[in-house]
Parts: structure tokens; C-alpha cells; sequence
């Protein structure tokens, strides 16, 4: 049984989970490094304790700061989120070691899936189809152009360490090979300690889709349906949504099914997800296992009626699962769109900053997990992921109409953000038509990414009386924030 | 208030009168009628001929605004008389330097030029990390590297000059 | 088809009009009156006309402007939301003759029901049960006392032209009498320009549940199941839930049926609800139908699925209904507690003044209907009602816990609310029990009503530490609202 | 600095003591450590010896604090020994007026008093209209009607006099 649980976390990640505990009556422990002192995960949690100053690898990825806080705070768990420690065998363990239920999978279980290249022997050994590619890490260049050349161009490079795009670079051609590998191990290096890559076919036009599964400790395994991930900008997941369009009751089975053999390979236990390459002829691919929770797990949740963080506690503490397999009964539709504090109109630079004023979507459909708040600020030294708006409708057509009215009703007053692009995405007539590949936003949003929409006669009246209160009643515009205007002049 | 939008080398004319409960604002001849509150710092809700808008409006720069709408964010560019004539004579004025500057506070991890080397417009000379990100920065024109003015590894502020750029033999 | 709706009133439920005419591509047209030229609904809308003064009277309740705004605007319809013209017979005559369609019942219909004895007399005709009573208005006082002593004490005096617990009273014994029609003749006077009223029997600890209806103009009617609305301030509901604990689904289905039977009985069209009184033996008699959407409606469609303003814009634009009665599902329980700009530590008298701040809560299970926003104003002319806090769990313990957290999360700076009575009704025992009465709140919370909580040595450390910065950092805590403060002074 | 918590005829003895990142506040001879971040005008973030908590603090009126933790509010009458000398100075000094007071700006419906009347405690005065409803205000003593301030019809400020009282001769 469960009593206090310790979230070695932050951002919205941290506070959606603080609130399962709450409707669980269990008590929540946050951390919080120097630059969070006043974040909404240290203003909710019921309890919380600082771990070090704010660069991250002296805070949240300190393992040892964060069993100090276990220990004195008297969390008898730990739920690691996503990021930072969740995918770390080596915590799981040492949780393990301290008495502490680790909210997640095994450290095997970890392990075997976190080294790309091992999970992918192990997929391949477990019947389980994998994309053609090296088993092996690279050890150089030359051999990476080898394999390359073996495989076939175009290929993708990865991070054998990692996952979530940081160290992955497309290579159309033997010319990008050195640029790349050098780029890839090195963002690798930087993001996970590690910089080994290796490579795989690149499959064209793909699709990136995605099944979550639920194992307890007593052998059951279910799958909950397809998460569609292919609206990626540079191998980052903006938009998701649950069902697929592409995805019909057969293939999600079988999809399924195979997601269950993988997580059965590896002993899995806890939630987890197995992400698959899809081609447009429905061929799917095993690319990763994610053994943790995922960002987008809300479009799973708002289809199932389930709460996935709910299940991995009771799953943490033994129970076994209250559903089985045919149980599962999907109801309309659901989408997410990622808020990220960075700069459309300038290359998506991210714009740490303070925050002036939070006005968040509201009404029927609409569901936000979010950490900013007015007063706030973010941070340079963490993800620009600011908060998640779901939104939920009968079908498809509607779940889309209400995603655009809730982009529209967000207000973040005082950074940028990416809320005007994702608006364009989920208004685009092909993304209404489902036609969603991994390369829609080079492919229809064009080279530039972001459209500036054509001028407006409100915006030119709306500037013209900005300008006269600034001259006549000293009602200012702000200014942009310091850094973007800088850029923004730079760019000219 | 008389003033001047510049957009595709045009100048478009702008008034704006005050009237009871808001303006009338005449843009490129075309008069409405406007009720305008001001709602938070650069938040307004307008009423134009009926239709209701609510609009962020920043000022980033002198005589540039950034309109946000629920479609998308406009840069206008707007001018008093006044400011329209300095502009004037400022122009030629040596024009506007080709520095590359820090997009935001971060963190130098490779220099990828040195100074007296000929680089091309577009050209990557300097990566910034900042919120576990890489960003190449790149030339804003072809150039000679005149100074760097930050080492690997180096913490910057955002807007900072990085690296400054002569412009070609040819060019000058 | 229907291109632009004119929504005839404010707050909250034009907000939320509004979110649904956007969701369908429907342009929307706001009114206002000069108290609320900043409201949100003003700001949602595509377009948006003033129609007068403040006092309701000179504006929203003005037939004639609204219909001036209509006619400006090119609406091809009217939504009357609920309150104001919502039932007013005659203005929705007027809008058929001004060519709008109104989104609602048929002039006819609201009539039938609107004068309440006479909807009795139908209701008994058309063999639906209702609580023994007159069943025409009373002259006089001493008409009064002679029905009240042929029918037996205790019985409820009740407006005959309005309800929503205006000119409501109940009378327990002779004495009572006197001043109990009088307030409630003047209050129906005050509230609905007509002061007649009429008696009832009072059923005993009764419980208040409603069936929620639909009908098609193609003679199709549906019920969509019932709201738990037993949880009541002074005839005011303020917590309701869906489904209700007491309910069976045999007793669902014969309740539905029986309240469609009422609603055919009046040639029903549109979304209608029927109100019954259930004694705690489980008879239940009807009480009245409001030929309009209920302020609780978000439960239903929580649970159904089914968004009902959608449903009602379909219905009126001509469309059949796209469900039959076998194809209702409901999934889950939901709630909704309505947050008061009143304060519950002063007799519950309303506190209108300024926001300083907002921060409405968040997260899984949790959607918010309000009007309400930082650096806004809550109206001295308006009802008190100022947001819709409604939570969604896989069963009624689970919702119960999210509408926990939901009434903790959500921040209402500078003004009073009764958030804090709310979080005491629904962690309540007997609430948790599912032990549901219209005097839930006398019953189980006191006379009082309100419980100023124990003292928290929490509470004296903020005390001190705000004294503290007040004196020598001049950060002074803000003072309450003066007309509360001058009240508090009043009390003591 | 030192203060005093007047609660049930009992003077509780409190003490602040600023500390690095916040206070030791001793409450009643128990000290607790305390981690105070200011958010917003009346909102704190605490940390009270390791537990979280988010507080509403208003003063409605001097030496008297509203705090609001998640599960209601609670009113703290706190004081600076001085602040408590002067209320020792005061007291008795003709204490509180009994005047019926306006809870909230509104209109007045219809005064059920005469001047020179007697009425009892909780007796019904005046009925005052406002957002709809009607709120019958009561005496708060037992008393005589010395002044009517408002008639029929007005509109009335927060807070104002509406009904003076005269204690009763046996009371006075």
C-alpha cells in the first residue's frame, strides 16, 4: 500500500501527477531546484524540498538528492514522470534498494529497452518486425557511411541512449553523413551521456503511431488503442491524437497485440509504450519502447475513460489490473497540441522569460495540463514545454473545431509561443483530412514552417491606437522580451 | 493623429480620431468605427463596425508593433509624420551591421569560424545551446570575421554580439 | 440552415453558446449592456452590439433592443441561453414574427408550462404524476390558509410564473403563513412581474431530480437521463451530479419515459427538462418542466457524451435527431458545483466588487464554464453565479475526489466566493454516502450553514509573516472588500 | 519582532525572526521554519517545516487577517504589543455602535421600523434588494430607533448607516 509518493519531476508533468495522488488520497512530495521555488508543482504537492541549484544535472537528474528528499520527507514511493530520471535503470534500482516502489517498469525491463540497438535484437528475436538497420552502435564515420551504404540512403541517424528527437538527423546523402554523425553524437553526448548512434532505413513519408500497454505484476497485459504521432517539427511530437485515422479496428489489434509480445519480451510491468514506424502502405516497424509514462498519454486517457496515472500507482502497489482486454471500449476522439515557449516567426528559438498574464481555454472538450501561471516565468534551463491542451469531441471533425477554439481562447501574455502555428496545423485542410505523415509540416507548411498570415486591417488599427495611448495617455505597448527583439533585429 | 504604415515600399496613411467611447480610425481611406478598451498592458478588445477582436499589440522596436489575432501575429511598422522623416535621413547612414548576436541567454559550444575568415550569407559560425537545444547560428551576409567576441563554453546574454562580420572587399 | 446566432444574455452561458456555435462554424453575435462592455462573452463573440443600461430591465431583458441587434447583425437566429427572455413566451413569438429561428420550444409550449398550475392540470391529464396541491393561483391570504389547512401542513408556497427558487417558501405551520405569502408574493412580483402564487404539499425530506429531454421537430423525443439536484441553499441549487446514487435503471427508464410523456403532452421541441420531486421512498411526482437549457447541463453531457447546446442548434435548424433511445450510453459520473461571487461567512450575501486574479483549476476529469477573468468585475446587477466548476470520474468516488481538487485548485482573488462552503459539501460524509436531501445543507451542515474551520497554526504563521512584511517591507495583504468589511464590522 | 493572537480570552504569544529564503516563526513557544515566497498582493507560497502551502491573507481591518488554506478560511486577530496597549486604551471608551449597516451597495425596499420604536436582537429593520435578492437585515441589539438614514427606493452605499439604535434605557 502506498501512502506518500515523491515526484522526481517538474513542469506540468509533476503537477498532473501530484493531482492522481490527490484524488487518491495519497500524499505528494515535490522537489524543486533553486530557479523552481515558486513552481505550481512546490505550490501543489503537499510537500517539498529543495535538491540543488537549477541546471538540471545538478537537480533533477541528481539521484542522490532526490533519495535524500525520499528519505526525510518519508515517501515510501518514487514516480519518476518523463525525462530527466525515467528512463534511468540505475535509479530504479537504487529506489528499489532505499525501500522505495519505483512508479514504473523493472530496471531489466528498462534497460533491455533503453539500449536501442539491444531492444531491437530482442524485438527481432520476439517476432516482433523492426526496421531494417545496424544492430550495433556506430563506432565512426567510416563505418557509418559503411552501414549507410549497405542499407541505403536515405538513412536516420539515432541515438542509441535516447529517445524524443534529441540526437536523431536524417541523411539524404553520403555528403551529409559527416555533418550529421558529428552533430548527432554530440547533441547525444549532451543529452543523455552517451554518444554512441546507430542507423536505420529511413522509411519515407511515414507515419509515427504509437500503442500504449498496461502490464500488472500478475502476468496481465492489455493494449489501450493507437496514439497518432506523426506531426512532428525536427523529430519533436507537437500534435497527437487518439484513434488514428489511419488506423482501422483490424490493424489496431494486431497492433496491439504485437505491442504486448514486446512488452512480454522484456518482462515489462507498469505503463509503457511501444512506438512504430508506419508506412503508408500500413507496414508497421518497432522503433522504440518508451518505458515510461508519455507526454501525450492524456489522448489515451480522454478515449478510454481510464487514468493511466491512477493505473501505474495501483500497479506500483501491487494491485492487479480491474479490466481485462475486451473490456476496452474507445469513445470518440481526442488530440493534443504541446504549447512550447519558443518563437515561431524565428526559427522556433525558444523564449525563456517572464510571464505577464495566463488566461487558459475553458468549456466543453477542453482539457489542460499545464505548470505556467501569471506572475511566472520560464526558465532557460529547462524544456520549453509549457503546458498541453487536450481536446476532446465525438468524432474527428469535432475534436479538431474544439482544439482550434481552445488554441484561440489561450492566452499567454508576456512570451512567445508556438500557439498560432499549431493553430495552423490543426486547421489545415490536410490535416482535416488526415493525411498526417511525419514530414507534413516541411511538406505543407512549407520550407519556412510558419505562414505570417497576410496583413489585417484590425492589426492596423489595432497598432495605429496602440501608438496614439502610447503618445497620448502613456498606455505603453510592452515591449517583446529583451532577447527575441535583439534576434529579431539581427535577422534583418 | 496622422500616420503612416510602411508595407511593400508603400505608405499607407492612418488616422486617428478620438470620438465618445473610442476612435474612428481611417486606414488607406477606409474609415471605422472603433470601441476600444484597454483591458491588460498590450491587451485590447476592439469593436470594429460591430465586429469584436481581441488583440495582443507589443512594440518591440520604435515604430514597430507585433499585432497578434486568433490567426496569427502581423508586424506593422508605423510611423508618426515625424518619425517618418528621421527615418529618412538616418538611411544610408551606414545602414545596419551584419554581427551575429545571441538569440537568447545561453550557452557557446563551438566556434565554428576564425577571425580574417571569408564567410558566405547563411553560413553556420557559432553554436548557442540554451533549454537543451542546439541552434547554428548563422552569417546574415556574405563577410569577412572582423572579432569574435565569445569563446566555447562561454555563457552569453541574449541579443549579445557574437561574432562580427566586415562586409566583403566587393560589397564595401 | 442556421449561419449567425444572436445569444440573448451574459455570463457564463452566453460563453458557453458561444464555444458552441464556434465549434459548428456558426458566427456568433453577442449583446451588451454598458456594465459589460469588457465581459468575455463580448470577447468571444465575432461580433457584439450594446443594447442598453445596465439594470437588466433596460437590457437584457429589453425584447426590443435585442431583437434591433439582431436585425443590425443579419442573425438568423436567437439562443436564449437560460434566465432573462429565456422563457418569455412572447418574445419567442416575436422572433419567429421577426423571422429568427428560436432556439427553443415553441411559444406554445412554454406557455403550457410556463404558468405553472395550469402545467399541473395537463401534466394530471396526461396521467404524469404530480404533487397534491392547487392547481390555480391563490387570491388571497386567507384562500391561502384554507388550501394550506385542506391539504395539511407543512406545504410550499411557489410563484406561479417562475421558478429557480424565486418566491419560494415553505410554510411549516399556521403562524408562518402570513409572512411567508407575503415575501413571496412580492418576491415573484419582484422577479417575474407577475406576484401569483400557489400552494403545494411539501414532501419531506424529498429529493430533486430532473430528466433531461430531447425532441426533434420530426416527432422524435428521447430522455437522456437524470440530474441529481437535491443539494440546495435556500431553494437554490448549487451542487448537482449525474447520474443520481438514488436512481435504479429501471426507475431511470420509467422516469424517462414519463417525462417524455410530458413533454409530448405540451408538442415538445427542442432541449427541455422535467423536475421531479422524489419522496424517499422512491415515488416521484412532477414538479415543473424548464422549456429551456438548465444551468446543470454539463453533467449530461459528461456522462452521455452529447453536447447539448449542439443538440439544440441542430433541432432548430430542422434536423432530426441522430440518436435513438437504445443508443444511450452513459460512461462515468459527473458533477458540478456552482461557485457564487457571495460569502458564506456573512449570511451568504453576494459580494459583487473586482478580480485582482484568476486561476481556474486544471487537469483530468475537470472542465470549467465561466465568465469570470483577472482584472474583471462581478456586477451588482447580475445573478451572483459567476462559474461552473464540473468534474468527470469513472465512478461517483472519483468524481467526488476531482471535484475535490478541482474547488482547491481554483483561485478567485479579491472577491468572496462560497468555494470553501462547496469543498465542505461535497467531502462530506453523508454526501460521500450518497445520502442526498433538499436539506442536505440544514440537515448535515448546521444551522449556520457554514463552518468557519478550526484554527491552523498555518493560518497564524501567514497572519504573523503578513503583518510582518507589511511593517518592514510594506507589502500589506490587501484588504478584503470594503462593503463585506464594513459588514463583518456590522456583525460583530 | 513580536506580535499577539487575541483567540477566546487567551493572548498567544508569536514571534517573527527573518532567516535566510524566509522566517523562524515560534507560534505559542513552538518554532517552526518557514520557506515564504510572495506570489501575488495577499498570496503566499509557504513552506512550514517542509510542508506546502498556498495562503490567501486579507485585512479587512487593522490588527485582523483572513487567511484562506485549501479547506476555508480562518480569521486571525493578531497585534503589536503596542497595537494591544492602545485596544487595552480603548475599550470601554462607549465600545461598538449598534447601527444596522448595508452589507453591499443595493436598494432599499422597505424599512420595517419607526423612529422611538423598540426592537429586539434579531429583529428585522430594513429589507435591502440587491443582485436579485432580498435580504431582510436584522437589529443587532436590543435597542430604540434613533435615526432612519435611508428611505424606500434609495440606493444605498456598502457599508452605510441605514438604522441607528439607542441601547435600551435599562441597558444604558
Amino acid at each position: 500500500m502506498i501512502r506518500k509518493v515523491l515526484i522526481a519531476n517538474r513542469g506540468e508533468i509533476a503537477v498532473r501527477i501530484i493531482r492522481a495522488l490527490r484524488d487518491m488520497g495519497i500524499a505528494s512530495v515535490a522537489v524543486f531546484s533553486e530557479a523552481d521555488r515558486k513552481a505550481r508543482h512546490v505550490r501543489l504537492a503537499d510537500e517539498a524540498y529543495p535538491i540543488g541549484p537549477a541546471p538540471s544535472s545538478q537537480s533533477y537528474l541528481r539521484a542522490e538528492a532526490i533519495l535524500e528528499a525520499a528519505r526525510r520527507s518519508g515517501a515510501d514511493a518514487v514516480h519518476p514522470g518523463y525525462g530527466f530520471l525515467s528512463e534511468n535503470a540505475d535509479f530504479a534500482r537504487r529506489c528499489g534498494e532505499a525501500g522505495l516502489a519505483f512508479i514504473g517498469p523493472p530496471p531489466a525491463a528498462i534497460e533491455a529497452m533503453g539500449e536501442k540497438t539491444r531492444a531491437r535484437q530482442i524485438m527481432a528475436r520476439a517476432g516482433v518486425p523492426v526496421v531494417p538497420g545496424t544492430l550495433e552502435p556506430l563506432e565512426d564515420l567510416p563505418s557509418a557511411l559503411r552501414e549507410a551504404r549497405r542499407i541505403g540512403y536515405p538513412v536516420m541517424l539515432k541515438a542509441a541512449a535516447g529517445g524524443g528527437g534529441k540526437g536523431m538527423r536524417l541523411v539524404q546523402s553520403e555528403e551529409e553523413m559527416e555533418g550529421a554523425f558529428r552533430n548527432a553524437s554530440s547533441e547525444a553526448l549532451q543529452s543523455f551521456g552517451d554518444g554512441s548512434v546507430y542507423l536505420e532505413k529511413a522509411v519515407l513519408r511515414p507515419r509515427h503511431i504509437e500503442m500504449q500497454v498496461l502490464a500488472d505484476g500478475k502476468g496481465n497485459c492489455l493494449w489501450l488503442g493507437e496514439r497518432e504521432c506523426s506531426i512532428q517539427r525536427r523529430h519533436q511530437k507537437i500534435v497527437e491524437e487518439a484513434p488514428s485515422p489511419f488506423v482501422t479496428p483490424d490493424m489496431r489489434a494486431r497492433m496491439g497485440e504485437i505491442a504486448v509480445r514486446a512488452a512480454r519480451a522484456v518482462g515489462y510491468v507498469n505503463a509503457g509504450t511501444v512506438e512504430f514506424l508506419v508506412s503508408p502502405e500500413g507496414e508497421f516497424y518497432f522503433m522504440e519502447m518508451n518505458t515510461r509514462l508519455q507526454v501525450e498519454h492524456p489522448v489515451t486517457e480522454m478515449v478510454t475513460g481510464l487514468d493511466l496515472v491512477k493505473e501505474q500507482i495501483r500497479i506500483a502497489s501491487g494491485e492487479p489490473l480491474r479490466i481485462r482486454q475486451e473490456d476496452l471500449r474507445l469513445r470518440g476522439w481526442a488530440m493534443e497540441c504541446r504549447i512550447y515557449a519558443e518563437d515561431p516567426e524565428n526559427g522556433f528559438l525558444p523564449c525563456p522569460g517572464p510571464i505577464v498574464a495566463v488566461r487558459l481555454p475553458e468549456g466543453p472538450g477542453v482539457r489542460v495540463d499545464s505548470a505556467v501561471y501569471g506572475s511566472g516565468e520560464v526558465s532557460i534551463h529547462y524544456d520549453p514545454m509549457i503546458a498541453k491542451v487536450i481536446a476532446w469531441g465525438e468524432d474527428r471533425p469535432a475534436a479538431a473545431a474544439v482544439m482550434n477554439r481552445a488554441l484561440q481562447e489561450f492566452q499567454i501574455v508576456g512570451i512567445r509561443t508556438n500557439r498560432h502555428f499549431l493553430l495552423q496545423i490543426v486547421s489545415h485542410p490536410e490535416f482535416l483530412a488526415g493525411n498526417l505523415s511525419t514530414d507534413f509540416i516541411p511538406r505543407f507548411l512549407g520550407p519556412g514552417e510558419y505562414r505570417r498570415p497576410e496583413p489585417h486591417p484590425v492589426a492596423d488599427i489595432a497598432a495605429a491606437i496602440a501608438a496614439y495611448e502610447s503618445a497620448v495617455r502613456g498606455q505603453a505597448a510592452p515591449p517583446a522580451q529583451r532577447s527575441v527583439s535583439a534576434w529579431r533585429r539581427a535577422l534583418r | 493623429m496622422r500616420y503612416v504604415i510602411l508595407r511593400d515600399e508603400r505608405e499607407i496613411p492612418v488616422e486617428v480620431v478620438p470620438r465618445e467611447g473610442g476612435y474612428r480610425v481611417t486606414v488607406d481611406g477606409v474609415p471605422h468605427e472603433v470601441d476600444s478598451e484597454f483591458l491588460l498592458p498590450g491587451l485590447y478588445s476592439l469593436l470594429v463596425d460591430g465586429k469584436s477582436w481581441e488583440v495582443n499589440v507589443y512594440s518591440p522596436e520604435p515604430d514597430v508593433y507585433h499585432v497578434h489575432l486568433y490567426d496569427g501575429a502581423r508586424r506593422v511598422e508605423l510611423l508618426s509624420p515625424i518619425g517618418l522623416v528621421l527615418r529618412a535621413q538616418s538611411t544610408g547612414a551606414g545602414g545596419r551591421g551584419s554581427s551575429v548576436r545571441a538569440p537568447m541567454p545561453g550557452r557557446v559550444v563551438k566556434v565554428l569560424v576564425e577571425v580574417g575568415q571569408e564567410v558566405r550569407k547563411g553560413q553556420g559560425v557559432i553554436v548557442v545551446e540554451a533549454m537543451k537545444m542546439q541552434n547554428e547560428l548563422q552569417a546574415l551576409a556574405d563577410g569577412v570575421v572582423r572579432e569574435l567576441r565569445a569563446r566555447e563554453g562561454e555563457g552569453v546574454e541574449g541579443g549579445a554580439d557574437l561574432v562580427v562580420l566586415d562586409p566583403l572587399a566587393e560589397g564595401g
